[in-house]
């Protein structure tokens, strides 16, 4: 594809088709203004870069006129250059930085570069190719490699599987690890006896038996709970809580 | 490449080569020209070829280029490559090794799940395992039993080696499995936290 | 088959034509045998095969036969490349051969815009481009370089080969562009290379 078939691509869109950026191959601004940097003939280093700018404003202006949609890259790039063409255009002020001129400038080494890049690509494109232009063996016979397993095993391995077998053979007997908890009868046995004795609200944990095991602690605080709440049921005792998780408090009722 | 039939011999050399089938000498006359004498050129081709290690020949009317046979042998390398055996094959080896000879039945029945023939032919061909004749039941199963190579490769002189089952629970092997994962699961607690099996009753 | 050498290079030349992918000297050497004078018989057949209508060539340290290029002509298949290449992914690709190891950035600021989603996927799964780990900056972005599939495909030797890599590099034309404009401001270029402002309108 011809840098100028590209141009007339642009000039006149093929009845009312979506712009060509969503044909894929055109892809930018950097690029379109490449395009019109070569459709001017001249090195790339020669070029106007303020024609250039016109050019491309042009471009986007008909573009916009035409109602169609045009890419945010377009768009940012129209502006960036608008403002470089009035930088370059009004008197310069003496201490802006960069320079116009160094935007100017870095504009167009981008442009070499791609333009190297682009010219590059062709060139690459061009050569003789492999499956295009030069081929390889069409029917090879395939090198083989004969994969010898060689299996691995350890007498650990053996012995150690045979008493898997024996031990799945085995009848299976579960012992369930015991732990020391206090029965729900219990706690409301000793619930109901140490709140008789006592005369004020005291938090449930008073009622709990002297342990340093914190599983039993918490079997007992659990079974008091619910001793508590069944005590309450009968009448026997009262509960009170300020809010959520506030202590406990318990008395008789 | 002033002379034409060096042109020719080029054009059907490459031609053959690019190939992905054999052709006829009309299907490389498309190709290389319909009134090129490519009769000519595959028998030049070939006799310059003649010695080389690749070969142009003619095989039912269509040509080829093929490697020489006598190099095939090079054409061939084998790797070895170091290989897991998977637990079936281990189970069933271990079941073949301490029950030998044991027909594939009664290996399933030991290990209570059903073994893929694939299994038993890994073993076969690691070296370890042959059939041993056949059970004199109905059905005449075959059985399977160790070989040499399986007690040289395990560094055992005989079968007698192997660890008994009074070894094997000893050792911890015999342990139910979900026993021994509670076991595991235990360790890393305070042991005083939980009650032990003989306090319960 | 007396002489030995002789016998290599029948090896090497059977080897590669069986072979389905380029291979290089050390992999060559594993089936024709590890001692052997793999290179020099290589380049002896490469010299053999000068001027026929297959050649012997080195596409980044492996080698492959392949048809002479002048003989496309006859050869080229009539239907259409598998998938031809979109320009953005020309370009993309010819960056990443002429500036490897080359980040996605990178590329992005060479094109002046984004690199869209399937432009790098489309040129790894053609086998033409890897990612070639990751740049020691912030951020450690990922880098991208070519294959030895890119340089076979496209009848290279080496990057060197890259179509005028090295007038590109003595232009300063593979320099980023702050470093080219450094470089200019060094040499004294000034603003009156540019059109000034008064020369338009």
């Amino acid at each position: 594809m011809g840098e100028q078939l590209i141009i007339e691509e642009f000039a006149t869109p093929a009845d009312g088709e979506p712009f060509l950026l969503e044909l894929g191959s055109w892809e930018g601004p950097l690029d379109l203004l490449l395009a019109l940097a070569r459709s001017q003939k001249v090195d790339l280093r020669e070029i106007s870069i303020l024609a250039l700018v016109e050019q491309y404003l042009d471009f986007i202006a008909n573009a916009k006129a035409l109602k169609l949609e045009i890419a945010a890259d377009y768009l940012v790039m129209a502006a960036w250059l608008a403002y470089l063409k009035s930088c370059l255009l009004l008197p310069r002020e003496p201490h802006v930085d960069p320079s116009p001129e160094e935007l100017a400038l870095r504009l167009q080494l981008r442009l070499e570069r791609l333009n190297a890049m682009r010219e590059a690509g062709a060139r690459l494109m061009g050569r003789d190719r492999l499956g295009r232009d030069v081929f390889a063996r069409g029917l090879p016979d395939g090198l083989r490699v004969i994969r010898k397993a060689k299996w691995d095993a350890q007498i650990f391995d053996l012995i150690q599987a045979y008493g898997h077998v024996k031990a799945r053979a085995m009848p299976a007997f579960h012992i369930v690890a015991r732990r020391r908890v206090m029965t729900l009868e219990d706690a409301i046995e000793r619930v109901a006896r140490l709140v008789g004795v006592a005369i004020d609200w005291m938090e449930i944990g008073h009622f709990l038996p002297e342990t340093d095991d914190p599983v039993f602690r918490r079997s007992a605080l659990a079974s008091s709970f619910v001793a508590t709440l069944e005590l309450a049921r009968q009448g026997r005792l009262e509960l009170a809580q300020e809010e959520a998780f506030a202590p406990l408090m318990v008395r008789a009722a | 490449m002033i002379d034409p039939a060096e042109d020719l011999s080029r054009a059907v050399e490459a031609t053959l080569f690019a190939a992905s089938e054999p052709m006829t000498v009309s299907e490389i006359a498309a190709y290389v020209g319909i009134d090129a004498d490519v009769k000519g050129a595959l028998s030049d081709l070939a006799m310059r070829y003649e010695g080389r290690g690749i070969n142009l020949v003619e095989r039912g009317g269509r040509w080829l280029f093929q490697t020489a046979p006598d190099l095939a042998h090079i054409l061939r390398r084998e790797r070895e490559e170091a290989r897991k055996l998977s637990r079936a094959g281990i189970e069933t080896l271990a079941i073949i090794a301490y029950h030998e000879p044991v027909s594939r039945a009664e290996i399933e029945a030991i290990r209570g799940v059903q073994i893929s023939k694939g299994t038993l032919d890994v073993l076969m061909e690691a070296g370890w395992v042959r059939p041993a004749g056949r059970r004199d039941v109905p059905g005449r199963p075959l059985t399977y039993a160790t070989t040499p190579g399986f007690l040289a490769h395990f560094g055992l002189e005989s079968r007698r080696d192997l660890p008994g089952i009074e070894d094997l629970k000893a050792a911890g092997l015999l342990d139910p499995v979900d026993l021994a994962f509670d076991a595991l699961e235990m360790q890393g607690r305070d042991a005083e936290q939980l009650e032990t099996v003989d306090e319960s009753d």
